[in-house]
């Protein structure tokens, strides 16, 4: 990418320490507008606590994030997804007495038409009706839309945060792993879907522990390894020993950041 | 009279078939139980029958519920401790409106001529014969205390109130003030026990019920102090018992066995036309180790059960 | 397995347009149903055992009275609850409020709506500093709620006491008591169970209906997780609070027109009736789901066998040793319907029990 | 950011080799560690405002004693809120002992050891009875812990008062009373806190270090988990719920022994009281983790307040507001260093504050 | 595999129904001793459910089950574990509050020796040792083994229940998409495990959405869709179409078992 653009996101010298673990230490990310950038890294190397904390949802120690360029507010969820940044964690983040669609809507229901609105209804049927195509399109199987999520399989959960985060997102969306327990045919819509996303211009940063999809959908991969960022590499002028080797600490590399 | 209900009840059953009902002030209380006591006596004599009810707790907010049901259930007539002089005025007013003769015992009512008859303790001067008890053992003066139960209780705040009224009219003594138990033995055990590392000189401690004696029993032993006059309130058997072991120097008697029998008297003679005496003021009795075994204390003792 | 029930899909991908649970359903709840049932068992058996005294209108009506305050406090402690929360503070918030409101009455004299009026906004005004205080102290602070309202719980009944030193006021407007209190309407029905089933009504449309009532159960459900979509949780939290003092506030009120003094001395099991009301109406204490109505049944289940009891004339040592036993018994046996019908339409509990002893 | 902490691993794969936590760590916990520092500044404020009457031995020795009882149930009570599950029994099932066992010895008469031995094994037994039954009623039969002990706490304080006729009794051997009631060991070490303390010293033994304790946590942890590794949950919890009955019973006799009465209707606040100090110990009421010496801590904090309020000559409408008041504060304190603690080395919750304002 | 054999876990028209939702569809599985067995099956197939159901965490609702051709007491996690059965969930089954080791020996503690033993101490020295030779096996990157198991990330969580489950199953263990969440050495290090496990003659059931390691290890494969099995195959004799097209219904073949 080139040095003139101005990185939707950047985060400079994370770092965060978990009792003795050192989970963040002077970690960089940087994402520009409508591209795909894989973050990967070992078990344990720190990729979800770098999400959780350019998501809003954990404070660091150290280190500077800027948004558009700028230091903005971004110190709880509620602001970083007003900047219009949404997040599949990996954990997820279902309410699980709540159903599919009040789980993707929640935050920011329709309201109903008139006085009703007004007071606080919300308008059901519609979100109904836009979450089922929403879930349709991923090709999810979530087989009841009033069911509790709670009870739900691995993959529908797994699909409901997604297209929740898809939806919502105008700016930069964060893929915590959000394949790792979907089908094969749901994999693929994922993968065209992230495709689809970064066309619009929205970035996307994807976690992903399978290199081949890695390799397919990253324009650019950034490696971690014992919280810091150890190499970032074009999707196109590596491989996947080098990735392996750089992710296990094999290769080393100075951070061309 | 006015009261249908209740007397077609007692036309089928006979005309002595009263059917009466009573409440109690705190379910499981040694006051109370006797005088529970002493209707039972009463009315067994008479041919009438009595169930007995009360709340978990000297509250109104729970006692109104109760006095409701019973209300229900069309009693002949009402023998009733009002936890509250307000606060059961509505619904003791609707006993009586529901033909119910109602009897006042122990406590009363703000407007009590809802009632054919209230037969009440003077609270005040209990807590002022406390105080003469305390006055009596130590001539001298000094400090004294009073550990209660939690304010806001009719009862309980009279007996402060005459005990304090009594003290200030003593310049020998210097009242601490009240404190508060919860009814908890174990807090009034530590209230005393602070009371005592801050005024190791206090005299006399009047406690205004039983858990509050027991406890500061308890705290006063802990303590290992020795002379101090603690005067409890009623003479049921562990009372009696206290005072015994030398735990309690004196006890205040009411007389809730009278109380009883006399309500049940005028309740009847309410339901039988007969002349009711509308106001009966009961006394006390200090009872201490010296006149607890004479004939005086142990007609002022309370009963351990009823028959 | 004879008669298996339908297959409810055929297709593999895509979601099933299965249509939306009919509004009772919603607000009445599966669960809230089964408990239902229950209170009416209780019902007919005392209805059978004393036909003339418990199963008549006037005994409902004063049930009724008696569940009412409680009732409103149960509105607000159910959103506690479904919250994950706890508030032992409502009694004292209770009486705090009523003695405030009753001060302001008596200084402003009169028996009419005007100061009444007056009151019944100063009590709420009182409910709602203290909710906040609780809510604050939870969401910010971060403090269990327990300790947070046990705190409040007394502080608040401490302040009661300083301001009247510890005597009752009971000056309260007479329009207050022959309203409210002891008022009636079509004939018979208690004013005080109308504006009851009022707020209940109210507050269960809310919970099973609003965006409010769908955040106060998104945080309960995962506070985690509505915090990162962006529900605003601290506010939430603050707003269930308070929504609960002013509910508390507001029975002070109730309490004042319907016991004419301010009772400082009562409500000292308030908290723990209406708790134990909410978790009798299958509300979790670990939050997420709740229904108002089973929280209105779980009141009128200890009221009833109070009642019945009290008429059939059991003793009342008895009366603890048989609510505490009954009240088991109900929710056992909800939980076993619940449990049941959780297994859909294929056979519930009586399969359950065949299969076990069949298949192992 | 100046002095960052070491880095404490260079190594990418297998797992680090550090150090075992010291065992005062484990049976005090880094909470409660916290929380003891805040009841050390309690009583430092209060030995400077009254040196000459608070600050005595034999002041100390009044409030351990007093907290002897409470502290006995609160070893059950905390291994109760580890399984995520509550007891509001405790205080009930104390009474229901001590009646039962007071009846027994006044039955046998006799004011020595025999007698008295009879009487506590009899009302530990009666407390393992009502424990067995909370337990296999919230393992077995799933119903939650507050309704089960809800329940038990109306029905056991009901037998009690039918066995009694309401009337304490009194007539407990002198034996109990000059022994452990009132006896002291070591001079003025009164003999009920060493009772208390080795209660205490063993139960937080076997929180933190047996396979029991294990067990407890695990299934307050989560209970799906331990049941689906084999831990057979069910007994679990019949075993937490016995042994917590167990204590109460003995609690029964301790209580016997310091009031030399039953004291029937004088346990109603017990069951809040202990629950709370598990609480401000650092318990969390959604289980899974929880120290012995926390709860022990918690206790004294409001036992310290109280005294120290009584001796100061605090108002004692006051005191209930700064009881509360003081309650919410020092978990709000414990909570701040709790937190802080938890973000390690690197600065706590000053950089947490500094970090805020520069970073965002 | 031959007819003459007993198969180690044997199960017949398995059905289980949620609300709406049949989970399970008189569904067939059986498994022989040393076998490995790959389970797929779209999201909410009812693969999950399968394995609970076999496992004693859920009740079925009708069926039969076998254990060396036995209907013996399964109808609990410990009997079955008494079994020599062990099972990694897909939502794990760890005590959060716990830390590695003491979930990693969760229910089979090492008694302390001698008096201590008695009373209820347990040898954490031992356990501890032990415990962090089963992590390293899997190359599992567990960084703290003191810290609770809660706080961990996904693939170190995953890399303890793993080590849990092989480390104490004698017949049978079930592997519920056990490598969804870790790293690239990981997955191939609990590949290995597999085929070593299963040459000591312990059943393994595996599931994964990932069709080449499924092809990898297994020797058979079992497709199910909608809660009902409709192919079992021998994994030298298919291809990932085919697998692809059985899981989604494109392709449809009656059951064969
Ligand atoms: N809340 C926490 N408390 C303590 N330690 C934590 C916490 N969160 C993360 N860690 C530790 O920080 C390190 C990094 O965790 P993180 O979840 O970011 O890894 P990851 O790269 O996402 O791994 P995975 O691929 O397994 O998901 C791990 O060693 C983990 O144990
Ligand atoms: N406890 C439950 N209550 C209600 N429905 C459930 C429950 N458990 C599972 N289901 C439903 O049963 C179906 C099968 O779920 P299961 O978890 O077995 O799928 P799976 O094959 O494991 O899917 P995945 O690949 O996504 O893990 C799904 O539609 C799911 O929603
Ligand atoms: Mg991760
Ligand atoms: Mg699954």
């Amino acid at each position: 990418m080139t040095d003139e653009r101005v990185p939707v996101l950047e985060a400079r010298g994370l770092s965060r320490q978990f009792g003795h673990v050192r989970a963040l230490n002077e970690a960089n990310f940087d994402i520009y507008p409508g591209e795909v950038v894989s973050l990967i890294g070992d078990n344990g190397a720190g990729k979800s606590t770098l999400v959780k904390a350019l998501s809003g949802s954990l404070a660091v120690d150290s280190g500077t994030i800027r948004f558009d360029g700028q230091q903005v507010d971004m110190s709880t969820p509620s602001a970083v997804s007003a900047l219009g940044i949404e997040t599949v964690y990996q954990d997820l983040a279902l309410a699980p007495h709540l159903d599919p669609v009040q789980n993707m809507y929640l935050g920011r229901e329709l309201k109903a038409s008139g006085l009703a609105g007004a007071l606080g209804f919300m308008d059901n049927k519609e979100m109904r009706k836009r979450s089922k195509a929403a879930f349709d399109d991923l090709g999810a199987t979530v087989r009841s839309l009033s069911a509790e999520v709670g009870a739900m399989s691995g993959g529908q959960r797994q699909a409901i945060a997604i297209a929740r985060a898809v939806h919502w997102a105008s700016r930069l969306v964060f893929l915590d792993e959000p394949t790792a327990a979907l089908g094969v045919r749901q994999t693929k819509n994922v993968l065209d879907t992230i495709r689809r996303v970064s066309d619009k211009g929205i970035a996307v940063v994807f976690i992903s522990h399978s290199m081949p999809h890695v390799m397919e959908v990253s324009d650019r991969i950034q490696v971690l390894r014992l919280g810091t960022r150890v190499a970032t590499l074009d999707a196109k002028d590596t491989n996947m020993e080098e990735l392996v080797g750089l992710m296990t600490g094999a290769i080393v590399k100075e951070d061309n950041a | 009279s006015s009261s249908g209900g209740g007397d077609t009840s007692a036309g089928s059953g006979g005309s002595k078939a009263y059917k009466l009902a009573f409440v109690q002030g705190v379910a499981g209380d040694q006051f109370y139980i006797t005088m529970q006591c002493g209707i039972q006596d009463a009315a067994k004599a008479a041919g009438a029958t009595v169930t007995t009810q009360g709340p978990q707790k000297f509250d109104p907010t729970l006692q109104k519920p109760i006095v409701d049901s019973v209300v229900a259930s069309h009693p002949d007539a009402l023998l009733v401790a009002p936890t509250d002089a307000t606060a059961m005025q509505a619904p003791i007013a609707a006993a009586k409106a529901a033909g119910i003769k109602v009897i006042l015992v122990d406590t009363t009512l703000s407007d009590p001529s809802v009632a054919e008859s209230q037969i009440s303790s003077d609270n005040k001067a209990g807590g002022a014969a406390a105080f003469k008890a305390i006055q009596q053992a130590h001539p001298d003066g000094g400090k004294v205390l009073v550990v209660s139960v939690d304010p806001g209780i009719t009862t309980t705040d009279q007996r402060e109130q005459g005990f304090k009224a009594a003290a200030a009219a003593d310049p020998k003594f210097q009242y601490l003030g009240v404190q508060y138990s919860h009814n908890q033995p174990a807090t009034a055990a530590q209230i005393v026990t602070a009371a005592l590392a801050k005024d190791p000189d206090i005299v006399g401690i009047f406690a205004a019920n039983l858990f509050a004696a027991q406890g500061s029993a308890t705290g006063i032993q802990q303590a290992g102090k020795k002379g101090i006059t603690l005067v409890g309130f009623d003479a049921g058997p562990d009372q009696m018992n206290q005072l015994k072991e030398g735990q309690v120097q004196a006890l205040i008697a009411q007389q809730p066995g009278t109380i009883g029998k006399d309500g049940v008297e005028q309740a009847l003679n309410a339901l039988q036309g007969k002349t009711v005496t509308p106001k009966i003021t009961t006394g006390f009795t200090i009872i201490t180790k010296d006149n607890m075994d004479s004939a005086e204390g142990k007609d002022a003792a309370y009963k351990s059960s009823c028959n | 397995m004879i008669d298996p029930a339908p297959r409810t899909e055929t297709v593999a991908i895509g979601t099933i347009d299965e249509p939306n649970a009919p509004w009772w359903k919603k607000i009445f709840g599966a669960q809230a149903f089964q408990i239902f049932l229950i209170l009416l068992v209780i019902i007919a058996v005392f209805a059978v055992l004393a036909p003339s005294t418990f199963a008549q209108w006037s005994n409902f009506r004063l049930i009724m009275q008696n569940a009412s305050i409680l009732a409103v406090l149960g509105v607000g402690m159910t959103f506690v609850i479904v919250t994950a929360g706890i508030d032992l503070s409502i009694g004292s918030v209770l009486v705090f409020s009523g003695v405030v409101s009753a001060m302001v009455m008596r200084s402003m004299g009169g028996q009419g709506w005007g100061t009444a009026i007056v009151g019944i906004v100063v009590a709420i005004i009182c409910g709602i500093f203290w909710g906040w205080v609780n809510g604050v102290l939870v969401a910010k602070a971060k403090i269990p709620p327990l300790i947070v309202t046990l705190g409040t719980f007394g502080a608040t009944l401490g302040f009661a006491q300083i301001l009247t030193g510890g005597v009752d006021i009971s000056a309260v407007p007479l329009v207050l008591t022959t309203s409210i209190g002891y008022g009636n309407v079509f004939g018979s029905l208690p004013v005080i169970v109308v504006i009851a089933a009022v707020v209940v009504v109210i507050g269960a449309i809310m919970l099973a209906y609003t965006k409010f009532g769908l955040y106060t159960r998104a945080v309960g459900s995962s506070e985690e997780a509505a915090r990162r979509v962006g529900v605003k949780v601290d506010r939430q939290l603050i707003y269930v609070y308070t929504m609960t003092g002013a509910l508390a506030g507001f029975a002070g009120i109730l309490s004042l027109s319907q016991f004419a003094t301010t009772a400082i001395a009562g409500q000292s099991l308030t908290n723990l009736n209406v708790i134990a009301a909410v978790v009798i109406g299958g509300t979790s204490l670990f939050g997420g789901y709740g229904t108002i109505i089973g929280t209105v049944v779980g009141l009128f289940i200890p009221a009833v066998l109070q009642n019945g009891f009290v008429i059939t004339g059991v003793q009342p040592y008895w009366q603890q040793v048989a609510v505490g036993a009954v009240l088991i018994v109900a929710v056992y046996a909800d939980q076993l319907r619940r449990s049941a019908a959780a297994r859909g339409a294929s056979g519930g509990l009586w399969k359950k029990l065949l299969f076990r002893r069949t298949g192992s």
